[in-house]
């Protein structure tokens, strides 16, 4: 164990049994954890393993059902985040707690006002913000609104706010998943500074990357409990990929080489603008011929999003996109119907918030964006929900869904299983493209594995497939062919077999391939 | 039993649904008999309210306001063995007695109290709904006030369109108070409840004004000058006494059959002078026989004076 | 927790405690709740005549408590049935004093789609502006709520009100538009119904818009888009449902029905268009919707029983010293607990079930 | 029109549109904290029965004042435990607070006083008496302020100045004090003030209690300055005219000011003039009362400048489902 290393010293944080169910599901299992002072201490684990819940109780914005906190030895019940700032734990979340249209200072000095006043707080604020851009390199506009911020200065905030706040102890939950490899550097240096200066670091990561190279010692949780505790330095990636999992983790697919044949998707100088008015697709070209999969590697938030919503139909560009040779209508009302009509299967990237209806039932769900199809109608006025239930008891047999019965809402599917879903609806449908987001965030070892087959399978069976995932493993593992997105551009193109995963980072943080 | 229907504007409005309150209740003392009420909320309860109490046997039934008129035409035929007493409006049927008042000679005479006692030589007149009925006050009103000084200026207001009109005293005070502004010194108010607000905002301002329908004058001792009574309690009370036998037919009530008059008592007597209350008696004396006429609005649709 | 407990369990305790409230309010001011109670029973279940007022204003209800519950199913809030239903009082009003109608069979339907279109109308701009504009839907209606007033208003003052007549109200319809009351609809069948009742043939087409409704929400296409609107908007929006659309359609339906209200309080009950003619009745269809789950057939039943509250009420008011406004607040305690508070009845109810369920496995 | 007619409508107006600027005031905290209340109207009403019911009873204007406070509290707290304790829907407690206050008005009226649902008419020191200025007598002769001193500025009631001196106090209160900012706070992002160790739940209910005081004066205000007395409905909308207003102003104390100055105006010449003829088209006395809603719909449309409300609003603080 690491306490072993650090003989008498005080551990600054000790969890014991600490246990937290959300009505049906538990999000933390008789829990401990020990983290010695002046350390990095990396937790990693599978999406939904009980990570962010554990460290919010920790910070004391949920309170755990059963189980001790102990702060530098001494027990703390840390009742509300109030407390554990007084007890010197600042944290920044995966998801911001930011008061969007406040300054940077107000938000700083938010619950760490110095009287009923605010004037001379804000004057407070803005000197020791100064000091501590100096002394960390954390530059920010103090007189900046938050929602003006792009996320990486959004994170420096929240950092300056733990700082400000005398935090002796720093968690960081994911806070590389929105940034590009320099900004991770950046914050990498940045840490290893505060942890020279004697403060204790949590930083939670999927990126194993990450942990091998700033992390003192590393934890492991596994579907709400803590799996191990390890020396980073005794450790390797397969190692903590196993634990992780549960299992020895096949990092190859077998596959036989593409034939590709005709080009089904044509897309020329694609461009997208938000409401914002940022333009987030920048003039993107490509193509796809049936029977190959084309991946696009890129940090999350370059316009892969945007470039997946103008072809399932959900955002309007411009541009010009082809399907078999037909152009589609880019400015189209019922986007999403046509680009079905045209062969487009779709599945999202946030299969919660757009692949399904979580309150509707499965065989609802089944037909989600297919429910004009005449299979589906009995007559002209109402649709066939029976033909619908039999269809879809069917398919979740076929894609293995559990529990497979139609008549349970979306909701009460683990996160595996409603993917399993989504792509039963996506894939049966024999598309000429399948254009495919994140296939396998959050979901199982076991389940991934099936899902990178059914995806071959398609290819193989003729489709074209385009891929965004963030994961480099899967793209390389799928990809006949790899495309990598920058700041709304293809930065390139690669073969999986000329190319690995550094070449792929570089043209990932915008340093390698076509400039602008 | 007999009963009693009130229209919007309430039970409490101290003006003309009190009235018909006041003659219940006198009913109920003398005779120590009992008698069935209902206040409406909306006009689609009139209905309602009509037959549930035919349907239960209550005779005679008594309703207070034109607006039950045309619900009346068409209920009373349903219920020919039940009496129905309408007040303010004519309805010919042979189980309804319809009284109609001659509001115009009542205040013909408030009007020339008016102008006597006005100093500046400005009177002002807040009506309820805008209306012929109330027209009707108005006219009459304008012509005592003329009668008495034909260089008197008449400042006219209604409250409103809509029988929330009856209801509004906020509305009544402002109205009141621009009527103040322009130099009015006394001020009728034919408004219902909204007249309370009225006599409030010029009692507060130290000036006159004239209630309507019920005895206002203990309202604000020695601040109001005078009320236009309409007998509508003397109207309840005779239906409730009569019973089931009341005489059916149109009727109308003026200063003849003192169906309306001018209210004098304890509050008041500081404010009318003895020359005010000849002069009231001699023209209503006059009008009584048939020498004097008041005009009244509703046959034309018209008044002579402004 | 089990789904008939969601469904039924949590509004019955909310009920249970309205109720109790009201008790309580009914004891506070000195009255007798069991004779009350009583009271509006016998008032408005007791007789054919009472039957007759309580299925008229079931009648009312069902029409706009459908119009909400139609509404929340696009997670539309609806708080613009009272003026819809105003506005479809306009609509039948004009079509029952345009034509010489010969025959009530002929009226009807002519009303019935003029106060649906007028209602629509009405509901149409809050739709439109909340789907192309963004604007909160539940202000814009309330506001429409007092222009259709003010509309209202204006016309039956100055444009339709007969010459000569002191009510703002319009003409009497022309009698081949008088509708047949349950009296007459029963009478074939031997059965002898009040005459006096208002309740006419308006509550069979209300059975058959909450049969319509349930037909078009849940075995549509339309209806399918319109609960997975309500439900996601992002999800709608993958499935190439445009939110622009069924914004339009659910609130036009929904317009439409609180429209419709006015074939039954207007042709069928006054005939003739009076000032507030709705009464209250598109606010209440919020406390139906709620008690209903949004749902027809719970609709249908909270449709009947405000029905048997109002009529009970206002046997209340005629019979004894307690204010008509009882009701209201019985409503106002409904709607509450129904409505606003039933997370409090929720938790412990979660919290016993999953207790019960951990004490099983 | 002349310079006193001008006078006398401005001087309607402030009267109308205290009790407007009271309640759009009261709104403003507890939207601001992300707390939607369309039950203004229900608080302002209970406030208006209780406030004459008690100053009826025992004299004290101030006795009333209280107890219309204390009765608007009460349904700002109904309103807090649905909306911030049991997560309820904010809006449909807002539409239940209004019936019930509808209701309750009238029957606790009827038991107590037996007038049909009305108090008795307030008497002397049951009323808010006007006020005047110091030297406003002296001054009335002088040409133009003269006039506008004694009649517009001079001899109002008590709330009214009240109503007044709130605007640049809740402007200070919102934008200078730590409260304020935390009030804001929650109702853009409830979840960055609880991350930063300030009570939510206490943080809102504080604005819902501020609301409910304000809401209480306003009530006091129609029915024991503005009138003497309750009668049944007297709020007769403003509450929902005050949400226009607050959404006109942008959720704003100065743009509340104005507008609710500016629909007080259009009362005010509702009120003077039933149809006001404009060169030959004359504007029905009805285009008068819905013009407030009208021109709130537009705003709300987005055609004269958008208003988003706060980030928060309507949506109780869920952190664990
Ligand atoms: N506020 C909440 N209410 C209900 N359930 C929750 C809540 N937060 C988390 N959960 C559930 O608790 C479990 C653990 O979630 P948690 O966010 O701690 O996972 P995580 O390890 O941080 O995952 P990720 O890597 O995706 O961030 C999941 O099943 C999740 O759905
Ligand atoms: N909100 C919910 N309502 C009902 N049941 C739920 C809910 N959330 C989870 N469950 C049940 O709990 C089980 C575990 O769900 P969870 O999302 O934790 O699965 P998982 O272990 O992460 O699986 P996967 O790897 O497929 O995501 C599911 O099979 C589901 O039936
Ligand atoms: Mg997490
Ligand atoms: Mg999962």
């Amino acid at each position: 164990m690491a306490g072993a290393a650090g003989g008498q010293r005080v551990p600054a944080i000790e969890l014991r049994g600490i246990s937290k169910a959300f009505g049906p599901v538990q999000a933390n299992r008789d829990i401990s954890l020990t983290v010695m002072p002046g350390t990095i201490h990396g937790i990693v684990g599978e999406n939904g393993a009980g990570k962010s819940t554990l460290m919010s109780i920790l910070y004391g914005f949920y309170k755990a059902d059963a189980g001790e906190i102990r702060i530098g030895g001494q027990p703390n019940q840390i009742s509300d985040s109030q407390a554990a700032i007084r007890a010197g734990i600042g944290m920044v979340f995966q998801h911001f707690k930011l008061v969007e249209p406040f300054s940077v200072l107000e938000n700083v000095i938010l619950g760490v006002e110095d009287g009923r006043l605010l004037r001379p707080s804000l004057a407070r604020a803005r000197g020791a913000l100064k000091r501590l851009a100096e002394d960390y390199e954390l530059h920010v506009d103090p007189d900046a609104r938050i929602e003006d911020l792009g996320v990486g200065m959004k994170q420096r905030v929240e950092i300056l706010k733990a700082l400000y706040r005398q935090a002796d102890i720093l968690i960081l939950d994911e806070p590389t998943g929105v940034l590009t490899p320099a900004e991770a550097d950046h914050l990498f240096r940045i840490l290893e500074n505060l942890k020279s200066q004697g403060k204790t670091i949590i930083l939670i990561t999927h990126k194993l990357r990450e942990i091998m190279a700033i992390t003192d010692t590393v934890s492991v949780m596994r579907r709400g409990q803590m799996v191990a505790t390890l020396e980073t330095a005794q450790t390797s990636p397969g190692e903590l990929a196993e634990l992780m999992v549960g299992r020895k983790v096949l990092l190859h697919m077998d596959k036989k080489p593409a034939a590709p044949g005709r080009t089904v998707l044509a897309v020329e100088n694609l461009r997208v603008t938000d409401i914002d008015g940022v333009e987030r697709l920048r003039g993107v070209s490509l193509s796809v011929r049936a029977g190959e999969i084309l991946g696009i590697a890129g940090v999350a938030g370059n316009g892969q999003s945007q470039l997946l919503g103008v072809l399932g139909g959900t955002l309007r560009g411009s541009g010009t996109v082809r399907i078999e040779g037909r152009e589609i209508d880019l400015a189209a009302r019922d986007a999403g119907q046509s680009r079905r009509a045209a062969g487009i299967a779709h599945v999202p990237e946030d299969r919660q918030r757009e692949g399904l209806v979580m309150e509707f039932l499965a065989w609802e769900n089944m037909i989600f964006g297919y429910h004009h199809d005449p299979a589906c109608q009995r007559n002209r006025a109402l649709m066939d929900n029976a033909a619908i239930r039999a269809m879809t008891a069917e398919r979740m047999a076929r894609f293995d869904v559990r529990p497979p019965d139609p008549d349970l809402p979306a909701r009460s599917f683990s996160g595996g299983n409603q993917q399993k879903i989504v792509l039963a609806r996506e894939i049966e449908r024999n598309p000429a493209l399948l254009i495919v987001g994140q296939p396998t965030r959050g979901v199982d070892i076991g389940a991934i594995e099936f899902i990178h087959q059914r995806l071959i399978a398609l290819r193989d069976a003729g489709a074209a497939i385009l891929l965004v995932s963030v994961e480099l493993d899967e793209i390389l593992s799928l990809s006949d062919r790899i495309a990598v997105m920058f700041d709304g551009r293809i930065m390139g193109e690669r073969r999986p077999e000329e190319t690995d995963e550094k070449d792929l980072g570089l043209m990932m943080a915008g340093m390698r391939g076509k400039a602008a | 039993e007999p009963a009693l229907i009130y229209d919007l504007g309430g039970k409490f409005d101290k003006s003309f649904n009190e009235a018909a309150f006041n003659g219940a209740e006198r009913w109920k003392a003398e005779t120590g008999g009992s008698y069935r009420e209902i206040e409406l909320q909306s006009e689609a309860q009139r209905q309602q309210a009509l037959r549930r109490f035919a349907e239960a046997g209550l005779n005679p039934i008594v309703m207070a306001g034109f607006a039950f008129g045309s619900v009346l035409e068409e209920v009373a035929a349903d219920y020919p063995d039940t009496t129905f007493q309408i007040i303010d409006t004519r309805v010919d049927a042979p189980n309804v007695r319809a009284i109609e008042y001659s509001e115009h000679e009542g205040s013909y005479l408030v009007g020339m109290m008016a102008a006597m006692a006005s100093k500046s030589g400005t009177v002002g007149f807040v009506g309820g709904m805008d209306i012929p009925l109330i027209r009707k006050f108005a006219c009459g009103y304008a012509q005592g006030v003329k009668a008495v000084n034909p260089d008197a200026t008449v400042i006219q207001n209604m409250t409103g369109t809509t029988p929330a009109a009856w209801a509004d005293p906020v509305k009544g005070g402002e109205l009141a108070r621009a009527q103040i502004a322009q130099g009015a010194d006394v001020i009728y108010a034919a408004a219902g409840s909204t007249g309370v607000g009225v006599l409030q905002t010029a009692a507060d301002q130290g000036i006159l004004s004239i209630g309507v329908d019920s005895n206002q004058n203990h309202l604000h001792p020695g601040q109001v000058l005078t009320s236009m009574i309409k007998r509508v309690d003397l109207a309840v009370y005779e239906a409730f006494t009569a019973g089931a036998d009341l005489e059916t037919g149109y009727f109308v009530l003026g200063l003849a059959e003192d169906g309306v008059g001018y209210a004098l008592d304890e509050h008041n007597k500081d404010l009318v002078s003895a020359e005010m209350i000849a002069a009231v008696e001699e023209a209503k004396a006059r009008i009584v026989s048939g020498d004097l006429a008041v005009h009244d609005y509703m046959t034309d649709n018209a008044c002579p004076v402004k | 927790m089990p789904k008939w407990a969601d469904l039924v369990l949590i509004p019955l305790v909310s009920l249970v405690l309205a109720f109790g409230l009201s008790a309580l309010v009914i004891l506070a001011i000195g009255e007798d709740p069991v004779a009350a109670v009583r009271m509006m029973v016998s008032g408005a279940l007791g007789s054919t005549y009472a039957w007759g007022y309580t299925l008229y204003y079931a009648t009312n209800f069902i029409f706009t408590g459908l119009a909400v519950a139609v509404a929340f199913q696009a997670r539309l809030f609806n708080i613009g049935g009272e003026g819809q239903a105003m506005l479809g009082g306009l609509g039948v009003a004009l079509i029952c004093l345009s034509l010489p109608w010969p025959h009530w069979a002929l009226a009807l339907p002519a009303a019935a789609l003029g106060a649906a279109l007028f209602g629509a109308a009405w509901a149409a701009v809050p739709a439109w502006l909340q789907a192309t504009r963004g604007s909160h839907i539940v202000i814009t209606t309330i506001m429409f709520n007092f222009i259709a007033a003010a509309v209202l208003n204006y016309l039956l003052v100055n444009v339709m009100r007969p010459i000569g007549s002191m009510d703002p109200a319009t003409a009497k319809f022309p009698s081949g538009t008088h509708l047949p009351s349950l009296h007459d609809l029963l009478a074939p069948f031997g059965i002898a119904f009040s005459r006096a009742a208002p309740a006419n043939i308006t509550f069979l087409i209300a059975i058959a818009a909450c049969v319509l409704v349930w037909l078009i929400v849940w075995r549509t296409r339309l209806g399918y888009e319109i609960r997975a609107y309500g439900q996601s908007e992002p999800a709608a929006i993958y499935a190439g449902i445009r939110p622009v659309r069924i914004v339009m359609a659910a609130m036009l339906i929904s317009g439409a029905l609180a429209g419709l209200m006015a074939v039954n309080n207007v042709m069928g009950e006054a005939e003739r268009l009076v000032l507030n003619a709705v009464e209250g009745a598109g606010f209440i269809g919020i406390a139906v919707a709620l008690m209903g789950r949004s749902h027809p057939f719970g609709v249908f039943l909270a449709a009947l029983l405000f029905g048997f509250l109002y009529q009970g009420g206002a046997e209340l008011a005629l019979w004894t010293d307690i204010p008509r406004e009882l009701i209201v607040v019985i409503q106002a305690l409904v709607i509450l607990f129904t409505g606003a508070l039933d997370n409090m009845v929720r938790m412990p109810l979660e919290r016993l079930f999953l207790a019960l369920r951990r004490g099983r496995a | 029109m002349d310079f006193a007619t001008v006078l006398q409508i401005l001087d309607s107006t402030v009267r109308l549109a205290t009790p407007l600027l009271l309640a759009c005031l009261a709104g403003l905290f507890s939207e601001r904290a992300g707390i939607f209340d369309i039950g203004l109207e229900g608080k302002m009403l209970a406030s208006a029965f209780f406030s004459a019911a008690v100053a009826a009873v025992t004299g004290s204007v101030w006795l009333g004042l209280g107890a219309g406070i204390a009765a608007s509290l009460v349904m700002a707290a109904i309103h807090g435990a649905a909306s911030i304790s049991f997560r309820g829907n904010q809006l449909i407690s807002g539409v239940a607070i209004n019936f019930l206050a509808a209701g309750l008005t009238v029957v606790i009226a009827q038991t107590w006083f037996s007038q049909g649902g009305r108090t008795p008419s307030l008497i002397g020191a049951a009323r808010f008496e006007p006020i005047t200025l110091p030297l406003a007598e002296t001054l009335q002769p002088v040409p133009i302020l003269g006039p506008i001193y004694h009649e517009l500025i001079s001899g109002h009631t008590l709330p009214v100045y009240l109503a007044f001196a709130l605007v640049p106090v809740s402007w200070w209160v919102l934008y200078h004090t730590r409260f304020g900012l935390r009030l804001r706070a929650v109702g853009e992002s409830p979840e960055a003030l609880d991350t930063a160790g300030v009570s939510v739940v206490a943080t809102r209910y504080a604005a819902v209690a501020i609301c409910g005081v304000l809401c209480g004066i306003a009530g006091a205000y129609l029915a024991t300055a503005l009138q003497a007395g309750f009668v049944k409905d007297m709020t007769a909308g403003r509450g929902f005219i005050a949400l226009a207003a607050l959404i006109f102003a942008k959720w704003r104390p100065w743009q509340a000011l104005g507008a609710t100055l500016l629909f007080g105006f259009l009362q005010a010449i509702a009120l003077r003039y039933q149809n006001i003829d404009l060169g030959g088209v004359v504007v029905p006395v009805q285009v008068m009362d819905a013009l407030p809603y009208v021109l709130t719909v537009v705003i709300l449309a987005g055609f004269v400048g958008r208003a988003i409300p706060p980030r928060a609003g309507g949506e109780p603080y869920v952190k664990e489902r």
